[in-house]
C-alpha cells in the first residue's frame, strides 16, 4: 500500500487558458501537492473546477503555463527529448471519462489496446503482441473473443475496462483516473472500481483518481483534496477529511452528498458555503498550510491559527 | 439587446424596400398593355431586337440596332427605299456630279429638326468632321471616309502618328444653308447609296454642343430629323423603347405607323414564343433552330443577307496551307448543300462565290453581279478534293496535315465547326482538325494576329458595291489577315476602284475576274454559304421593309392592316 | 390515501433498425396523492420510457403500446384523443427533464417559456400571467425575477436553468409532476439545493412526485415510496424504508451493496457482474437471472410474479416463492436489514 | 457590436480590393479586345481608339487609374455602349434582378420552410416522399431546361403568363417560379433535415409536456431553432440566384444585370465586366454579412456573443 | 396462482455464468459493415446507387454498343426520332418514330426521310446518333464531376486538416483566406477563369475546383477541431503517439465518413454547373459532348424536337437525383448521431 515515497510533486502548477484575453481562464491556479508510491490520491470538487485540467496538464496533454510536475525525480514539463517524452509516457497513463468517445469507433479492440505496445515496441511478433492483448482482456475481466469486436459493440462498462486495458498495456506505474465511473450506471460502477484496486493491489499502481463522487471517492482513496475553482483548498487523509473538514468548502460539499441511507438523509443538514466568509483583505498570506500531521488547508495565518486551535 | 435587434430589423427593411423600389421601376415599363388585340385600324406595333440600342450618336453608332434607329429617327441626305433603291431623303433631287466624278454637289429640302430648326449644309459638315475627328475615336467615320472623302485618310494618319491635323481640310463644305459639296478622293460609283448610311447623318451644332457629354444618352438628348422619333428611351441599358410618328417630318403623309414598341429578347425560341402569344407582332432575326418550326408558315418571312460564310486558309503558318492543292482540297471537301439544307435549315444557299448573290445590279444592265460568274467556282466535289489533296500531299511530301479550326463559340457556330471537321477528316484522309471555339473579341483577336490555320468568318457589306468584298483579299489589306497576295489579283480590283470607276460593266467584269483568281486559280478562301434571314412578321404587317446593308428595317412606309 | 395515477399491465415497444425493442414488459404501479415515487433503474431499463408514456411522449413513429392502461383520475390516458391529452399535459400532470443545458428553448426568453403554460391551461391575460410566471420565479428562488423574465435561457447557469424548469412545471399547479432525473446533470451543492426546493414545493402545493433517477443517494433523500426497475420490468416497490433496509430482490440487493456508503471501509465493493439484458431479445425467464448469483432453475424458464412482502412491499422474485430455499443475501444487505428491524423496533 | 462592425467592414474592403485587383489582372491575361469591329479598323484608327481608352499604358499605371477611380467611386466607361457610365449601366440593370432575386428567394425560402417543414412533421409519410422528390427534383433540373419548359407549357400552350419581358407583377411569375426552384428545394432539404433534428431535442419534449399544440410547438418553438442553421446557406442561396439568373433573364428577356454581364464578357466590354464583379462581390460580402447579423437576430445566443466582441 | 404447479426441482440453484451475458451474440460488423448495413435497408439508396452503376457502366461502354461514332455525321438521317426495334410496334411507347408538326400533324420521320437505320436514341441536327452521344457525353459529364470532386477533396482535406489540427495562428491566418475566398462569389471566378484559360475540359475543371474546396474544408477543419479533442486521441496522445501517426490512424479514418458525404454532394453540383457553363457559351469544344452541352443543344430545338433535350435532361436529372439520394442515405448512415 501506500509508502511514503513520493512519485509525483506538484509544485506550483499553473494552468491558464486564453492567456492576456478578455476570457482568460485559470484553470488551476498555483497547486502543490505530492503523489506517494503506491496510493490513491482523490480529487474532488465541482465541474469546471479544474480538477480533470489538472490530471491532463500532469500528463503533459496540455503544457503548463507554469509550475512543474516532478515524476520520480524528473521535471516532466519544459523540453525533452523525444525518448525522455516516450518512457515517460510509458509510466504515467490515463483512464477518460467518456467511455463512448475513448475509444476509437474505426479500431478493433485488439487494435486499441495494443496501441501503446506498438508504440513502445513491447512485443516482438504479431503472436505475442495478441498474447498480450488477451491477457489485458482477460485482466479486466473480458475474454479473447472480444479482441476482434469494435467498441461500439460494447456496453459503457466494458468499454471503460477496455480503456483501463489500454492503459495497462504499456504497464504504467502511475495512472490518472479522470472521472473513470461518472458515466457508467451504478451497478458497473463497483466492477470498475473493483477492478481498479484490484490492480492496484497486484501491480502496485498509483492512482490519481478524478470525481465528484464524494462516496466512490472515499472508498477508494487514500488520500482526498478539494479543489475549488482553480485552487486546491483541502488535502488530507480520506477519513480524516470525511471526519474533520476543515476548508469551509469542503463542508458544505460533504454536507450535500446524499447518502443511500433514508435514516442518514432524514436527518442530513446541508451547509452552504459563501467565499465571503473568509474575508481575505490585500495583505493576507493564503496559502496552504497543514493543520494536522496531513492534513492542509488553504488559509490566512488568521485562519490558520483559528483552525490550529479549533481542530487539536 | 433591444436597441440592436431593432436596428438589425430597420437594416432588413431597408435592404426589402430598396427592393421593392427596384420593383416599381420595373413596373414602369409597362404602361402600353392596350393595343395587343385591338382593332387593326390602330397603327401600333411591336417589334423584337437582339440587343438594347448602344448610341444614338450617329458619328459613334457602329452596330445595326443604332444604325437601324438612327435609320427611322434621323435621315441622311438619301435613304433605302423597300426595293433597296436609293431614294430622296434631306436631299432634293439629284446631285449634280463633275466630270471627273470627284465633286458632288447635293441641294437640301425644307427638313426640319425636332426642335423646330431647318436641317442645313452646316449639319453635314459639323457631323462629317465630327466623324472623323480623332478626338472622338469614332469607329465607323474613318472606316467609311477613309480613302473616299477627300482628306479623312490623312487626318487619321497624322492623329496616329500624333501630329498636327486640321479637320477643315475634310473634302466637305457647306456652300451655303442649302448647298452641300463633297469632294472625293477618287470617283467613287456607288457614293450616292453611301449617303443613305447614318455615319453620313447630319447633326446639329447647337444642339450637340449644348447637350455636350449627355448627347445621344436618352430619348431627350437626341434631336430627330426622320420619319419618327424616339419617344421613351432611356439609354442604352433600356431594353425597351417606342418610336412615334414625327409630324414634323417633311415627307410626313407618307408615314402610316404611329407607334413601335421595340424590347429586347435575345432567345430566338423566347422571340417564337412570344409572337405566339401575340406580345410582338415582329420578331428580330430568328437563330436557325427555330426556324424550321415554322416551315411553309406565311408568316414566316425569309430573305437572302448578302453575308457570307467561309473558311479562311491562313497561308502564315501552316506550311501545308501554303499550298494551292491543299486549299483546294479543303475548299471541296466540304458538302455545303448538306449543310445548308440539312443543319441550317432556314433558307441560307450554298455559296460557291466571294461576292454574295442577290447583292448588287449592275446599274447599266440592271444584271446581278452573280450572273458574271455564276455559282460554280470551286464547288463541292469529292472526287477532285481528293485528287487535289494527294497531289498536294505529294507536293509536301507528307501524308497527313494538322490544323487548328477558329470558330466562334456560339451555338451555330459550334455546329458549323463538328461539321467542317468531320467533312474534312471524313473525305480527306490524314487530315487532323483541332476545332477551337472562342469569343467573338478572342477570334477578332486571333485573327489580327493571325493566330489560326483554319478560320471560319463572315462578311456582311456595309454598302451596296461588290468593292466591299473584294478589297478584303488585297495584298497587305485590312482584312486580309490571312497572307493572300496575287499581283493580278491586286491589280483587277484597283483598276476597279481607279481607272474602271465610271464604266460599270468593265468594272464588274474586272471584279469577276478578281473572285476568279481568288477561288478558282489559288482557292484562297472556302466559301460555305450565303446566309438568310429570318423572321415572324404577324399578317397584320404591311410593307414591312429591310435592307441588306446598314440599318436593317424601315418603318416609313411601313402600316398596319 | 388516494390514488391518483395508476399504471396497469404497460407494454410498450420500440420498432428500431434491428428489430422489435420491449423497452417495457408489463409494468404496474400507482402512486398517491401528495407522495413522491422514486423509480430507480439502471439506463436501459426503461424508467424514462415511462414517465414518457404517463405524458404520451414517445415518438408517434417507433413506439407503441402495445398493451396496458395509465389511469389518471379514473380516465385512461392511452386513449384520450390528442386534443384532449394537450389539455391534460401542463396543466394535470407536468415534467421536468435531466439536462437543464437541453430543455429551454434557446430562442425564446424565459418569461415566455413560463408564461406560455399559464396563458393556456389557465386562461389568464397576458399581464396577469405575467404576474404570475414573475411570482414563480420567485417561488423557484431566481433573485430579480423581473429582470431574469426577458432574458434567454443562456443567460442563465444550470441551477438556475433547472429552477426556471421546474417553475415551467409548476406554473399550473399540476397534480401530478414527473421528475426525469432532475438533478443528474447538476454538481452535488446544486443538487441539493433543487432537491430542497423540489420538496418544499411538493408541500406548498401538494403535487404527487414521481422521481426517476439511478441515484440512490438522491432516492434515498426524496422518495416515499420506491420502484425498482430492471429490463423494463418493476422488480421492487415498497416504501422507502423498506427497500432500502429489507430488499428482497437479488437485483435491489446488489444495487445497494455495490454503493459504498461512508463507513464501508477495505472491501471489496459488491458488482453485479456482467451486462444489462438486451431487450431486443429479452430473455424467457426472469431477465436478472443471467446475472442473478442466486438464480435457480425456474428463473431462467419463468418470469416470476409480484410477491407479496408486506402490504406496501412487493417483489418480483422466485426467491419470495414458499418453495425457495433460503439465501444469504451480501454483508452489506445483512447489514441494512439489522438496521431495518432496528428501526422497526424503534417504531 | 460597433467593433465587431468595423471589424467586417474592413474584411469586406479588404475582399473587395483583392477581387477589383484580381479582375483587374485578369482582364489583362485575356485575349481579344474590346472594339467590336476591330475587323474593320484601320491600325491607324486602332491605335487613336486605343490612345482614347488609355490602354496603351503600362499595365502598373492602368492599374493604379483603375484603383484610383475606384476610390472616386468612377468605375469607367462603357466600350459597347458610347459614352454611357459603368455606374449608370449597372444602376439601371440592377433593378430587375434585384427584384427577381428577392422575389425568387422569398418565394423560395418561403414555400421551401413550409415545405421542409411539412415533411419533417410527416416524416415518412406520402407528404414527405412527395416533398423530398419536388426538393431533389428541384435541385436536379437545370434552372433553364425548367425555364424553357415553363415558358413553353405555361405560358405559350395554357397562356396563363405573359412568356416575356418585365412589364409588370404578371412578368414577374414565370421568371420567379423558375429561378425559386432552387432555393425552394435547398431549403425544404435543410429545414426538414433540422426539424426532424429539432423536434427530438428536449426543449420541444418539454414543449409538448407543457400541453403545447403541434402547431405552436412546430411553429412557435421548432421552427426559429431550425432556421438558424438554414439562414447559413442563405448566402449561397443567393450565390446560387445570381448564377441563376443569368439563364432566367437571357430566356425570359429581363433586362438584368446577369444578362448584360455575360454579355460584356462576350465582348470584352472591361470596365463592364470589371464593374459588374465588383458589384456581385459587394452584394455577395453585403449578404454574407446581413446574413450573419440575421444569424443575431434568430439565435439570442450568437446575439450576446456578438455584442460582446 | 400457477405458483403451486411449479416442481421442486425448478427452485434448484442454476448454473449461472455471469461473464456469459457479456458475450455479443451479433456478428461482428466493422464500422463500414455497420454503415453498409443502414444503407441497405435505405431503399432509394441502394436504387439509386444501382442506377449510378448502371449509368456508369453505360457510359463507358455505351458508345460501343452501336455502329455509329461520337462523331459520325450523317446530315440526311439528322433530327430522327428515337426508333428501337421491337419497342415500335408498341404504341403508347415514344420508339416508333414518329414526331408531331406544330399543328399537331404526327408523321413518321423515318418514312418521310426514307431511312432504315434504327437510331435507338434518334439522331441530332447534325445526324449523329444519339444514344452514342448520350453516353459519351455522360462519360465526359461525370470524369469533369469526378475529378472536380477529387480535386476539391484533397485540397479541401488537406487545408481543412492542416488549419484545424496546427490550429492556433495557423488556423486563424487559414480561415482568414477562406472567409475572403468565400468573398468571391465562384460564378465570376469560374467565368473568369474559363475565359483566361484555354477552353476544355481541363480548364473547366480547374475553374469548377477553384472555389470549391472551400466548403471541404470548413467541415473538416470542424470535424479536425472536434476530433483532435476526443478522448480515444487524448489516449492515443499520452501513450505517446506521434502527431502525423494520430493523423493517419485517428483522425483520416473517423474523417472518411464525412469526406465521402461530402464528395457526393460535390459531385452533382459539379455536373450542374457544367451544364451552366454550357449554357451560358462557356462549355466544352465541339465535338466533345457533356451532357451539358447536349442540353444546350437540345434545348434550341425543344418544341420541333423535344427529344433531343429529354434525354440527356432526364439522364442528367438521373445523376443528380441518385447522387443525392446516395448522398443523402451515406450520411444516414455514416452519422453516428444516428447510432441506436
Amino acid at each position: 500500500m501506500a509508502s511514503n515515497e513520493k512519485l509525483v510533486e506538484i509544485k506550483n502548477l499553473k494552468q491558464y487558458f486564453n492567456i492576456g484575453k478578455p476570457n482568460e481562464v485559470r484553470a488551476v491556479d498555483d497547486i502543490s501537492f505530492d503523489i506517494f508510491k503506491g496510493e490513491t490520491l482523490g480529487l474532488v470538487g465541482e465541474s469546471g473546477c479544474g480538477k480533470s485540467t489538472t490530471g491532463r496538464t500532469i500528463i503533459r496533454l496540455y503544457d503548463a503555463t507554469d509550475g512543474e510536475v516532478i515524476f520520480n525525480g524528473v521535471d516532466v514539463h519544459g523540453k525533452k527529448k523525444k525518448q525522455e517524452l516516450k518512457d515517460f509516457n510509458r509510466k504515467m497513463q490515463m483512464i477518460f471519462q467518456d467511455p463512448q468517445a475513448s475509444l476509437n469507433p474505426r479500431m478493433k479492440v485488439s487494435d486499441i489496446i495494443a496501441e501503446g505496445i506498438d508504440i513502445h515496441g513491447l512485443a516482438k511478433t504479431k503472436e505475442e503482441r495478441m498474447n498480450r492483448v488477451v491477457e489485458l482482456l482477460e485482466t479486466v475481466g473480458l475474454n479473447k473473443e472480444h479482441a476482434n469486436r469494435y467498441p461500439h459493440e460494447f456496453s459503457g462498462g466494458q468499454r471503460q475496462r477496455i480503456g483501463i486495458a489500454r492503459a495497462l498495456a504499456v504497464e504504467p506505474e502511475f495512472i490518472i483516473a479522470d472521472e473513470p465511473i461518472s458515466a457508467l450506471d451504478v451497478s458497473i460502477q463497483a466492477q470498475v472500481v473493483n477492478l481498479m484496486k484490484k490492480l492496484q493491489k497486484e501491480k502496485g499502481l498509483t492512482y490519481l483518481f478524478i470525481a465528484h463522487d464524494l462516496s466512490m471517492v472515499k472508498y477508494i482513496s487514500d488520500r482526498i483534496g478539494v479543489m475549488y475553482f482553480g485552487k486546491l483548498v483541502e488535502l488530507a487523509p480520506a477519513d480524516e477529511l470525511y471526519n474533520n473538514p476543515i476548508h469551509p468548502y469542503t463542508q458544505s460539499l460533504l454536507s450535500a452528498i446524499p447518502l443511500p441511507d433514508p435514516n442518514y438523509e432524514r436527518n442530513r443538514k446541508r451547509k452552504t458555503y459563501n467565499p465571503k466568509v473568509h474575508n481575505y483583505s490585500e495583505g493576507d498570506n493564503v496559502q496552504f498550510r497543514e493543520i494536522k500531521p496531513g492534513h492542509f488547508v488553504q488559509c490566512s495565518e488568521k485562519e490558520f491559527e483559528q483552525y490550529k486551535a479549533q481542530y487539536k | 439587446m433591444k436597441k440592436s435587434k431593432y436596428f438589425l430589423l430597420l437594416s432588413l427593411m431597408l435592404v426589402i424596400s430598396s427592393f421593392l423600389a427596384a420593383c416599381g421601376g420595373g413596373d414602369d415599363a409597362g404602361k402600353d398593355k392596350e393595343g395587343a388585340d385591338n382593332t387593326a385600324a390602330v397603327q401600333e406595333l411591336k417589334m423584337l431586337e437582339s440587343t438594347a440600342i448602344p448610341s444614338m450618336d450617329s458619328v459613334m453608332a457602329q452596330d445595326t440596332v443604332s444604325f437601324t434607329t438612327l435609320n427611322n429617327v434621323n435621315e441622311g441626305l438619301y435613304r433605302l427605299d423597300p426595293n433597296q433603291e436609293v431614294v430622296e431623303g434631306v436631299a432634293d433631287g439629284e446631285p449634280t456630279i463633275s466630270e471627273d466624278g470627284t465633286v458632288y454637289t447635293f441641294k437640301l429640302k425644307d427638313a426640319k429638326w425636332s426642335n423646330g430648326e431647318p436641317v442645313t449644309a452646316n449639319d453635314f459638315v459639323y457631323a462629317w468632321q465630327r466623324a472623323i475627328d480623332p478626338e472622338n475615336a469614332s469607329p465607323y467615320g474613318p472606316y467609311m471616309m477613309d480613302g473616299k472623302i477627300k482628306g479623312a485618310a490623312e487626318i487619321t494618319a497624322a492623329a496616329a502618328e500624333k501630329k498636327e491635323y486640321d479637320l477643315s481640310t475634310l473634302g466637305v463644305k457647306a456652300v451655303d444653308d442649302k448647298t452641300l459639296e463633297v469632294t472625293l478622293e477618287r470617283p467613287i460609283p456607288y457614293f450616292k447609296s453611301l449617303m443613305a448610311f447614318p455615319t453620313f447623318y447630319p447633326q446639329n451644332q447647337k444642339f450637340v454642343e449644348e447637350q455636350g457629354e449627355n448627347f445621344g444618352l436618352k430619348a431627350e438628348n437626341v434631336l430627330y430629323n426622320g420619319p419618327f422619333v424616339l419617344s421613351e428611351w432611356d439609354g442604352s441599358t433600356d431594353e425597351e423603347w417606342v418610336y412615334a410618328k414625327n409630324t414634323e417630318y417633311w415627307d410626313a403623309d407618307t408615314v402610316k405607323l404611329e407607334k413601335l414598341t421595340w424590347n429586347v429578347l435575345k432567345e430566338s425560341q423566347a422571340a417564337a414564343n412570344a409572337f405566339e402569344t401575340g406580345e410582338v407582332d415582329i420578331t428580330g432575326k430568328l437563330s436557325s433552330d427555330v426556324v424550321p418550326q415554322y416551315e411553309g408558315d406565311e408568316r414566316l418571312l425569309n430573305w437572302l443577307e448578302p453575308t457570307i460564310f467561309w473558311l479562311k486558309m491562313n497561308q502564315k503558318n501552316n506550311p501545308a496551307l501554303k499550298n494551292v492543292n491543299i486549299r483546294k482540297a479543303i475548299a471541296q471537301a466540304i458538302n455545303k448543300q448538306d449543310f445548308v439544307d440539312g443543319v441550317l435549315a432556314n433558307g441560307s444557299i450554298v455559296a460557291n462565290y466571294a461576292v454574295p448573290n442577290e447583292f448588287v445590279k449592275n446599274d447599266e444592265t440592271g444584271e446581278d453581279f452573280r450572273s458574271i460568274n455564276g455559282n460554280e467556282l470551286l464547288p463541292y466535289n469529292v472526287d477532285e478534293a481528293k485528287k487535289s489533296w494527294e497531289a498536294g500531299l505529294a507536293e509536301l511530301g507528307t501524308d497527313s496535315v494538322e490544323v487548328r479550326y477558329l470558330g466562334d463559340d456560339t451555338e451555330s457556330a459550334k455546329k458549323a465547326a463538328e461539321y467542317v471537321k468531320n467533312q474534312l477528316e471524313t473525305n480527306l484522309p490524314g487530315i487532323k482538325v483541332t476545332v477551337e471555339s472562342v469569343p467573338f473579341s478572342v477570334r477578332l483577336d486571333r485573327e489580327n494576329a493571325q493566330d489560326y490555320d483554319l478560320q471560319m468568318a463572315g462578311w456582311g457589306p456595309d454598302y451596296l458595291d461588290p468593292m466591299t468584298f473584294s478589297d478584303l483579299w488585297l495584298t497587305g489589306g485590312g482584312n486580309n489577315k490571312m497572307d493572300y497576295s496575287n499581283e493580278k489579283y491586286d491589280q483587277l480590283v484597283k483598276d476597279a476602284q481607279t481607272t474602271l470607276a465610271q464604266s460599270p460593266v468593265e468594272r464588274y467584269e474586272a471584279l469577276a475576274e478578281a473572285e476568279k483568281i481568288l477561288l478558282e486559280e489559288d482557292a484562297a478562301i472556302a466559301p460555305l454559304y450565303q446566309r438568310s434571314s429570318n423572321l415572324l412578321v404577324s399578317e397584320k404587317v404591311e410593307n414591312f421593309t429591310y435592307h441588306l446593308v446598314g440599318p436593317e428595317y424601315s418603318f416609313k412606309w411601313t402600316s398596319v392592316k | 390515501m388516494t390514488k391518483i395515477l395508476e399504471v396497469n399491465d404497460l407494454h410498450i415497444s420500440f420498432h428500431t433498425f434491428s428489430g422489435e425493442v420491449q423497452a417495457i414488459r408489463g409494468v404496474n404501479f400507482d402512486l398517491n396523492k401528495g407522495e413522491t415515487l422514486a423509480i430507480v433503474g439502471e439506463s436501459g431499463s426503461g424508467k424514462s420510457v415511462t414517465s414518457k408514456a404517463i405524458m404520451r411522449l414517445l415518438p408517434e413513429s417507433n413506439s407503441d403500446i402495445k398493451s396496458g392502461e395509465i389511469l389518471f383520475e379514473g380516465k385512461d390516458l392511452t386513449k384520450l384523443s390528442d386534443k384532449a391529452m394537450q389539455k391534460v399535459r401542463g396543466k394535470d400532470i407536468s415534467m421536468i427533464f435531466q439536462d437543464p443545458m437541453t430543455s429551454l428553448n434557446p430562442t425564446m426568453t424565459i418569461g415566455k417559456q413560463i408564461i406560455e403554460p399559464i396563458v393556456k391551461h389557465q386562461k389568464l391575460s397576458k399581464a396577469a400571467a405575467r404576474k404570475r410566471a414573475i411570482e414563480i420565479l420567485e417561488l423557484v428562488g431566481i433573485a430579480n425575477p423581473e429582470v431574469r423574465f426577458n432574458q434567454y435561457p443562456h443567460q442563465f447557469s444550470g441551477g438556475m436553468r433547472q429552477r426556471v424548469v421546474i417553475a415551467i412545471a409548476l406554473a399550473c399547479n399540476p397534480k401530478v409532476l414527473i421528475a426525469d432525473e432532475p438533478t443528474t446533470a447538476l454538481d452535488v451543492t446544486i443538487q441539493a439545493q433543487i432537491l430542497e426546493l423540489m420538496k418544499d414545493l411538493q408541500k406548498k402545493i401538494d403535487t404527487s412526485i414521481i422521481f426517476i433517477t439511478h441515484d440512490l443517494g438522491v432516492v434515498a433523500n426524496v422518495a416515499d415510496r420506491v420502484a425498482v426497475m430492471y429490463g423494463g420490468k418493476i422488480v421492487e416497490i415498497g416504501t422507502v424504508d423498506e427497500v432500502f433496509y429489507n430488499p428482497q430482490h437479488p437485483y435491489t440487493w446488489g444495487l445497494i451493496s455495490s454503493m459504498p456508503t461512508l463507513d464501508t471501509e477495505d472491501e471489496e465493493l459488491y458488482a453485479i457482474p456482467g451486462t444489462p439484458p438486451n431487450l431486443l431479445h429479452p430473455p424467457k425467464g426472469d431477465a436478472f437471472a443471467p446475472r442473478n448469483e442466486y438464480a435457480m432453475k425456474i428463473d431462467l424458464e419463468e418470469q416470476p410474479p409480484m410477491f407479496k412482502v408486506s402490504d406496501t412491499h412487493y417483489a418480483a422474485t422466485w426467491l419470495l416463492h414458499p418453495d425457495a430455499p433460503k439465501v444469504e443475501p451480501p454483508l452489506a444487505v445483512q447489514r441494512r436489514q439489522r438496521q431495518f428491524l432496528d428501526i422497526k423496533e424503534g417504531k | 457590436m460597433a467593433k465587431y462592425l468595423t471589424q467586417r467592414f474592413v474584411y469586406m474592403v479588404i475582399t473587395l480590393f483583392l477581387i477589383a485587383s484580381l479582375t483587374f489582372f485578369l482582364m489583362k491575361i485575356i485575349p481579344g479586345t474590346p472594339f467590336s469591329n476591330a475587323s474593320k479598323l484601320s491600325e491607324a484608327q486602332l491605335s487613336i481608339m486605343i490612345d482614347k481608352y488609355g490602354l496603351d499604358e503600362p499595365v502598373p499605371v492602368q492599374y493604379a487609374n483603375y484603383l484610383l477611380n475606384l476610390l472616386k467611386g468612377d468605375l469607367g466607361v462603357s466600350f459597347q455602349f458610347n459614352n454611357v457610365g459603368v455606374t449608370d449601366i449597372i444602376v439601371n440593370s440592377l433593378g430587375p434582378s434585384a427584384t427577381l432575386g428577392a422575389l425568387a428567394i422569398l418565394f423560395g425560402t418561403f414555400f421551401g420552410i413550409i415545405l421542409g417543414v411539412i415533411s419533417a412533421l410527416k416524416q415518412n409519410t406520402w407528404v414527405d416522399y412527395s416533398s423530398t422528390f419536388i426538393a431533389v427534383l428541384g435541385k436536379s433540373i437545370p434552372s433553364f431546361v425548367f425555364a424553357g419548359l415553363l415558358q413553353y407549357y405555361v405560358g405559350v400552350k395554357l397562356g396563363w403568363f405573359p412568356v416575356a419581358f418585365w412589364r409588370g407583377p404578371e412578368y414577374m411569375v414565370l421568371p420567379t417560379i423558375a429561378l425559386a426552384m432552387f432555393p425552394l428545394a435547398t431549403a425544404s432539404r435543410f429545414v426538414r433535415t433540422e426539424m426532424i433534428e429539432v423536434m427530438e431535442s428536449d426543449y420541444i419534449t418539454l414543449a409538448k409536456a407543457k400541453g403545447a399544440s403541434w402547431f405552436e410547438i412546430a411553429f412557435k418553438h421548432a421552427l426559429r431553432n431550425a432556421l438558424i442553421p438554414v439562414v447559413t446557406v442563405l448566402g449561397p442561396l443567393v450565390v446560387s440566384l445570381m448564377t441563376g439568373s443569368l439563364v432566367i433573364e437571357k430566356i425570359f428577356g429581363i433586362p438584368g444585370i446577369g444578362e448584360q454581364f455575360v454579355k460584356s464578357i462576350t465582348i470584352n466590354d472591361y470596365p463592364v465586366i470589371m464593374g459588374t464583379t465588383l458589384l456581385f462581390a459587394a452584394l455577395f460580402v453585403v449578404v454574407i454579412l446581413i446574413v450573419d447579423l440575421l444569424y443575431g437576430v434568430i439565435d439570442p445566443r450568437i446575439r450576446l456573443a456578438g455584442g460582446k466582441k | 396462482m400457477s405458483q403451486e404447479k411449479i416442481a421442486k426441482e425448478m427452485f434448484l440453484p442454476a448454473e449461472v455464468d455471469a461473464t456469459k451475458s457479456e458475450e455479443i451474440s451479433k456478428p461482428s460488423l466493422n464500422y463500414w459493415q455497420d454503415a453498409w448495413l443502414r444503407v441497405k435497408k435505405n431503399k432509394g439508396a441502394i436504387v439509386s446507387m444501382v442506377i449510378l452503376v448502371l449509368l456508369t457502366i453505360m457510359a463507358l461502354v455505351g458508345p460501343l454498343l452501336t455502329n455509329y461514332g461520337i462523331d459520325q455525321q450523317n446530315i440526311k438521317h439528322n433530327n430522327l426520332p428515337p426508333r428501337i426495334p421491337v419497342l415500335e410496334k408498341v404504341s403508347w411507347l415514344p420508339f416508333d418514330g414518329e414526331l408531331t408538326r406544330k399543328n399537331g400533324d404526327v408523321y413518321n420521320a423515318y418514312e418521310m426521310k426514307n431511312v432504315d437505320n434504327y437510331y435507338w436514341l434518334g439522331t441530332d441536327s447534325l445526324g449523329r446518333d444519339i444514344f452514342t452521344r448520350l453516353w459519351k457525353g455522360t462519360q465526359v459529364s461525370l470524369y469533369i464531376a469526378f475529378l472536380a470532386a477529387a480535386i476539391d477533396m484533397v485540397i479541401g482535406v488537406l487545408y481543412g486538416a492542416i488549419s484545424g489540427f496546427v490550429g492556433g495562428r495557423t488556423d486563424n491566418f487559414m480561415q482568414r483566406i477562406t472567409e475572403i475566398l468565400v468573398g468571391i462569389p465562384n460564378l465570376i471566378v469560374v467565368i473568369l477563369m474559363i475565359i483566361v484559360m484555354d477552353p476544355g475540359i481541363l480548364s473547366i475543371t480547374i475553374a469548377l475546383t477553384i472555389t470549391g474546396w472551400v466548403g471541404m474544408a470548413r467541415v473538416i477543419r470542424a470535424q479536425v477541431l472536434k476530433l483532435k479533442n476526443q478522448e480515444y486521441v487524448l489516449a492515443a496522445r499520452t501513450l505517446g503517439l506521434s502527431n502525423g501517426k494520430i493523423i493517419s490512424k485517428h483522425l483520416v479514418p473517423n474523417l472518411a465518413g464525412v469526406i465521402i458525404i461530402n464528395t457526393m454532394f460535390t459531385i452533382p453540383n459539379a455536373i450542374f454547373f457544367e451544364a451552366f457553363l454550357s449554357f451560358i457559351g462557356l462549355g466544352l469544344q465541339p465535338p466533345l459532348a457533356s451532357l451539358g452541352t447536349l442540353i444546350d443543344d437540345g434545348f434550341k430545338v425543344l418544341q420541333l424536337y423535344p427529344y433531343q433535350m429529354i434525354i440527356p435532361a432526364i439522364v442528367i436529372s438521373l445523376i443528380m437525383i441518385c447522387f443525392n439520394m446516395v448522398a443523402d442515405g451515406l450520411r444516414d448512415a455514416l452519422d453516428p448521431k444516428m447510432r441506436d
